[in-house]
């Protein structure tokens, strides 16, 4: 895997809740490479959203308050843009894909408009020249009859088709990056997987690193080259997907692959639940935040907090954040 | 081993809404369908969005009037049922909902929400009807101090395992769970999932468990029914489905679920969308995307084909599609 | 289409049979304001039967109705006039007299309301929401007074007539519409920027206005284009369906106060003196306004949102 | 369609599951917040408790007594000078609060009642097979009302009740609901598909049951608005009533002194004009300010309803 193309260092994100400041991204740091596929992993309030979020710098501001030492996207810190060239960049550089394919588009215009208005904000076409590359584009996403989607609106679509659109917008300008989150949460099995498949075509044709938030496991292991594993704000294991599902470290990540149902034609293997609730944004323990419902928590993981270190030692890409975690990758567990 | 008649059969149910606006007219959500569920068995009915699965359900309850067809619990057609008998099935058939946020009335709390049904069916003294929230709740693993606090206070997890305590109250044959797992996170899944097993085998509650993903489906289900587009597809046992299921539709289910490994690859099998239920295909619905179109699959209808050996009526496999000819 | 035209129908018919209940038949009796005190029982029951009151209720209220639809609205029982005359007269002088103050009044609310909206949170919000709560909790009548005295009387700049309305070229219209305008703006300017500011407010927090933004959109595009159009239906219910009400019920206040001699003016007079011939031409008329306004606004939101079939 | 991940960026910032108390506390504890909010809960507590002394006895009794002489300026016995008839201003205006109250409470419990009530059943039956006539015929009657020219109406219910006290507030309680009356219906319809009233009528809970324990509670929250709007609508129509001779009859009221004033301005004598002016302003602004704090304290997009 050749340079990166996204560096994130020390992100983090608080939020005003009902009881008090709560840090929901703490101090996250990772990288995103040339053509990758990455996957931003965690359940429901882990804060991968919201990270997706502040790298857009979408955070409304008196809500939540974003702080990062650097957010470096190519040779620009997008932390010290303003907000006029940041505005620049979004749709242009970076760009993002959202989970609600009914809300995320304009109701009440049509789909040529919304897409041709964002080519000619970026790529400075005119409106025929425009015109033609939404059409262009909306035939590089597999719609067959572009140009009766051009002249449609959002509420004549099938929600299939409203994500196709989305990245036709998305990947118009050739991006340096892609952030998808949860692009196919509220899709169909059979449409979810058409659309992950044009996803990472793209991506390979274009060049456009893909940054893809889920909560499924089974979309990171079809769609992803690797993953960040993420719980109460903070990564607690990065490593590629193969040694990922067949040799997790972190407890967290074992605990996941034990609970996510797996369709199997032999033997049904019965899912286990992990034990306890996920602790509130606001009242997070000391330590290590998975220590309460962790087999193998003891003093240590309660008082000191696990900093995310390689594997086995040296330079590996497999890394977690844990004091006692699963036996190394050499043998399986 | 079921020798007396189903706890709950559904015979060639139809159910019809008039849409407003656009161009109106009628949509037939639920098109004809037919399966039998025992007694202390899971049924497990999957099928994407727009399948009807939904409308099913609350044809069931008599929350919707279906236009065509019966359902029979313990063998008594629930429409001309007397008030006493139907008011007996209201009890003996509860329903949980897919979004733990809206099942739960919001500014009532969670004791009030408990013992509504307990008053309502008039169980048990008075006096003890506290006690038995209290034991339903401890049946799904929750301390009895939940009682005092409001919906907004509990997270998902603990909201869905109050729905089902709620229930489980008026100790019904049969639990209807709409998608009750499908907006949980994946460790709280699994625990639902392990209490749905646990109050089958302990208490003999059979479940009509709907659900969008396969996956689940094969944690729980003895039976797999799937629809698509209003109508039934496919019945079997979940051993057999999962196996060698018969119909295409089936089994691009199947293989466009991902995976959590990823030496397996997807292929993706199916294009295109459902189409809509305002206007279903001719012949066999699936026709306009099944990879295995034949002639007569755009003009007939396929009907319900056995395709394993007669014998027990409780592990046959039913298949709707041409390619399995009689 | 035709539902809405039936609805219409039910809607008039509906207006007509309460106020005929209201003014006709438990209405003050005509009579003796007619003729005097000490007439004769033969004169009575002579203007009894020609003003109907003999007939039993059914039947007057066909008439009534006939009346209305035929447009033969009858003379107004005090001065005598044609009502359909008066209201030929009387309908452009109220029009004249009520329009610039709705349409500046409406414009300004919505100009305050999406700046209000668009600078959410900041001093400006802050400030425009102080100003429409303050104009919101001040009566119309004190208003009409305070500006009288400030714009009418030696003290205050003494500029414009206290009374009247002698119009006959465009100064002298603007000398006499000058402070009725200026306090119907004032009055309504609180409720209409109010009401926008939330509608703007609550489509600014949509989804797909996120969206705009992820894609690199300026808060002026977002304000200016997609916040605006999908606010349409939302504010042209507004203009719309307050067109009868500041028409008829505001500009009954203002008339009478500023003594204008419009539709307003003449159907509080008919009030006091009871005069029903007019009372049930102005109630048949605003009724049928509202059920033109409906059809209107069925088409407009057809043109304005595509989602509208 | 799955349904979406329930904590999405906007949830997260929004609503928050784990804050403790019934909901009506946690509105309490955004109202306290918010300081326009306490302002105008201050004002409205100060004025009720005059309105109470008034209404005990305490205050502003001798309003109709025209001890002193035609426009008397501020003096020691009279703080706010007396009017055309020598009647003390600063009385008058005390007292007229109670007039002010009494319409206004009347008014607007009456129809926020009406409305809740007729509100919920149309939205209930829209749609019911067979009872949807129920939502069509009282849509139709709230756009009847909608339709016919207030002040009309107003005056032909006084005529038709000669001249009975109560005339002015029962033209006012019939034309006021109905704005309550469609916000509620849209609640209720919307309430009425949610999963929690799907459960309590699939074990057949009768419907009145199920419109108190599960529906009504649960547009309270514009009840309440509602009803504040109502009451400041009620006491600003007063004032036009009284000045077009349809108003409070045998009792003093801002809008009668207001009705005066319109001479004696001309004249140059403010007292009468500033002292009603500023009572019915600043009463007028207290309620105002709470009916915004209200909206926004129980705004349902913060509250996870």
């Amino acid at each position: 895997m050749n340079r990166a193309v996204l560096s994130v260092r020390n992100l983090s994100v608080s939020v005003q809740t009902g009881l008090g400041l709560a840090r929901v991204v703490d101090r996250l740091s990772f990288s995103l490479r040339e053509g990758e596929v990455l996957g931003l992993v965690g359940e429901s309030g882990c804060g991968k959203s919201i990270t997706a979020a502040a790298l857009m710098g979408l955070v409304p501001s008196p809500a939540g308050i974003v702080t990062a030492d650097q957010i470096m996207l190519g040779d620009k810190n997008l932390v010290q843009l303003d907000e006029a060239s940041l505005r620049r960049v979004r749709g242009s550089e970076i760009s993002m894909i959202f989970q609600e394919p009914l809300t995320a588009l304009d109701p009440v215009f049509s789909i040529g408009s919304q897409l041709s208005t964002v080519i000619r904000r970026h790529r400075g076409e005119n409106r025929h020249q425009a015109r033609r590359s939404s059409v262009e584009m909306l035939e590089r996403v597999g719609m067959a009859d572009a140009h009766r989607i051009m002249q449609s609106y959002p509420h004549q679509l099938s929600g299939g088709m409203r994500q196709r659109v989305m990245i036709a917008m998305a990947m118009a300008c050739r991006p340096r990056v892609l952030i998808a989150d949860e692009p196919t949460t509220a899709l169909d099995v059979t449409t979810q997987a058409q659309v992950l498949e044009q996803l990472s075509e793209l991506g390979q044709s274009f060049g456009t690193a893909i940054l893809l938030i889920t909560h499924d496991l089974g979309v990171v292991a079809q769609a992803c080259d690797r993953a960040l594993i993420m719980y109460c704000g903070r990564i607690v294991e990065e490593a590629p997907v193969e040694a990922l599902f067949t040799a997790p470290t972190h407890p967290y990540t074992a605990g996941l692959l034990a609970a996510v149902p797996r369709i199997s034609s032999a033997q049904v293997q019965r899912v286990q639940a992990i034990p306890g609730l996920v602790p509130h944004p606001a009242a997070l323990p000391d330590g290590c935040h998975f220590a309460d419902r962790c087999p193998r928590a003891d003093s240590q993981c309660r008082t000191l907090t696990p900093q995310l270190q390689a594997v086995d030692g040296q330079k590996s890409i497999h890394r977690h954040a844990c004091h006692h975690p699963l036996s190394s990758p050499s043998h399986a567990h | 081993m079921h020798t007396n008649p189903p706890l709950l059969s559904v015979r060639d149910l139809v159910v019809k809404y008039r849409v407003k606006g656009g161009r109106g007219g009628l949509l037939t959500a639920v098109n004809g369908v037919s399966f039998d569920i025992h007694a202390g068995s899971i049924f497990g009915l999957v099928g994407e969005s727009g399948s009807g699965k939904t409308s099913l359900a609350h044809s069931i309850m008599q929350l919707v009037q279906p236009c065509a067809g019966e359902v029979l619990f313990h063998g008594e057609n629930l429409a001309h049922m007397k008030q006493a008998s139907l008011q007996k099935t209201r009890r003996n058939i509860q329903l949980v909902f897919q979004d733990p946020l809206a099942s739960l009335s919001p500014r009532r709390s969670i004791a009030q929400t408990l013992i509504e049904p307990l008053d309502h069916f008039r169980i048990d003294v008075a006096g003890k009807r506290h006690a038995r929230a209290c034991r339903a709740l401890e049946t799904v693993g929750l301390e009895p101090d939940v009682l005092q606090r409001f919906p907004h206070e509990l997270s998902s997890g603990q909201r869905q395992r109050v729905a089902l305590a709620r229930a489980l109250l008026p100790e019904p044959e049969l639990i209807i769970a709409d998608e009750a797992v499908s907006s949980l996170d994946v460790s709280v899944q699994a625990r639902i999932i392990e209490l749905i097993l646990d109050l089958r085998q302990n208490l003999g509650i059979a479940f009509l468990f709907i659900a969008h993903d396969l996956a689940v489906i094969q944690q729980l289900a003895d039976r797999v029914g799937v629809m698509y587009l209003g109508k039934m597809i496919e019945i079997a046992p979940a051993h057999r489905l999962f196996r060698q299921a018969a119909h295409p539709y089936t089994r691009a289910l199947l293989e466009a679920v991902p995976v959590p490994d990823p030496a397996h690859a997807n292929p993706v099998v199916l294009q295109g969308e459902p189409p809509s239920a305002l206007t279903p295909p001719a012949g066999c619905v699936f026709h306009t995307r099944c990879p295995q179109v034949m002639e007569q699959c755009r003009v007939l209808e396929p009907l319900d084909t056995q395709i394993n050996e007669p014998g027990l009526k409780n592990t046959a496999h039913h298949v709707w599609c041409h390619l399995w000819k009689e | 289409m035709l539902r809405k035209i039936i609805h219409g129908l039910a809607l008039i018919l509906g207006v007509t049979f309460i106020s005929f209940l209201l003014m006709v038949w438990f209405g003050p009796d005509q009579t003796y304001t007619l003729i005097g005190k000490h007439a004769t029982a033969s004169q009575i029951a002579e203007v009894r039967h020609q003003l109907g009151y003999d007939q039993p209720f059914t039947r007057r209220y066909l008439d009534y109705l006939v009346e209305l639809f035929t447009l033969d609205l009858g003379a107004s029982n005090s001065s005598g006039e044609q009502v359909s005359s008066i209201l030929k007269r009387t309908l452009p002088i109220s029009l004249a007299l009520m329009l610039p103050g709705f349409i500046i009044g409406n414009l300004l609310g919505i100009v305050l309301g999406l700046v209000a909206a668009f600078r959410r949170g900041t001093w400006i919000d802050r400030l425009i929401t102080g100003l429409s709560v303050t104009g919101m909790s001040i009566s119309f009548l004190i208003i009409i007074i305070a500006l009288q005295v400030l714009l009418s009387t030696p003290y205050g700049f003494n500029l414009f007539p206290v009374r009247g309305w002698r119009v006959d070229n465009l100064s002298s219209y603007l000398t006499y519409v000058t402070v009725p305008t200026l306090s119907l703006i004032m009055v309504t300017l609180g409720y209409n920027t109010r009401f926008y500011r939330a509608v703007f407010v609550e489509e600014s927090s949509r989804e797909h206005i996120r969206t705009a933004r992820a894609f690199g959109a300026s808060p002026a595009t977002l304000m200016g284009r997609h916040v605006l159009k999908n606010s349409l239906v939302a504010v042209s219910t507004r203009i719309m369906f307050s067109i009868p009400l500041v028409v008829v019920s505001g500009s009954l206040l203002i008339e009478t106060y500023f003594g204008i001699p419009g539709i307003g003016k003449v159907s509080f007079d008919a009030i006091t003196s009871g005069d029903q011939p007019i009372l049930k031409a102005v109630v048949g008329l605003t009724a049928v306004m509202f059920v033109l306004i409906q059809i209107v606004a069925d088409f407009v939101y057809r043109l304005v949102d595509p989602r509208i079939a | 369609m799955k349904s979406p991940r329930t904590l999405t960026l906007s949830t997260v910032f929004a609503s928050d599951p784990f804050e403790p108390g019934p909901k009506g506390s946690r509105a309490w504890y955004k109202l306290r917040q918010d300081k326009a909010g306490l302002f105008g809960l201050a004002i409205v507590a100060i004025f009720l408790v005059l309105t109470l002394g008034v209404f005990f006895g305490w205050l502003g009794q001798g309003w109709s007594v025209a001890g002193g002489g035609r426009w008397e300026p501020v003096s020691v016995d009279h703080w706010l000078g007396t009017n055309l008839l020598g009647q003390d201003i600063f009385q008058r205006a005390v007292f007229s609060l109670r007039t002010a109250f009494e319409i206004g409470l009347v008014v607007s419990l009456l129809s926020t009642l009406l409305g809740a009530l007729l509100g919920v059943l149309a939205g209930w039956y829209n749609g019911e097979p067979g009872r949807t006539w129920v939502d069509g015929g009282i849509l139709w009657f709230m756009g009847v009302l909608d339709s016919i020219p207030f002040y009309l109406f107003v005056a032909a219910v006084a005529y038709a009740l000669q001249g009975w006290p109560w005339a002015m507030h029962i033209a006012m309680v019939a034309t006021f609901w109905t704005t309550t009356g469609r916000l509620i219906r849209a609640e209720a319809m919307r309430i009425k598909s949610r999963e929690f009233v799907l459960s309590a009528r699939a074990i057949g809970l009768p419907t009145r049951l199920i419109l108190l324990r599960h529906v009504l509670p649960n547009t309270l929250h514009i009840l309440l608005v509602q009803a504040t709007i109502a009451f400041v609508a009620a006491i600003k129509t007063e004032v036009i009533l009284s000045f077009l001779g349809l108003g409070v009859q045998d009792s003093v009221s801002w809008g009668l002194m207001l009705a005066e004033s319109t001479q004696e301005v001309l004249a140059g004598h403010f007292n009468n004009f500033l002292a009603a002016s500023l009572m019915l302003f600043m009463l007028l602004l207290g309620f105002n300010l709470l009916a915004d704090a209200l909206q926004d304290a129980f705004d349902p997009r913060q509250a996870s309803l």
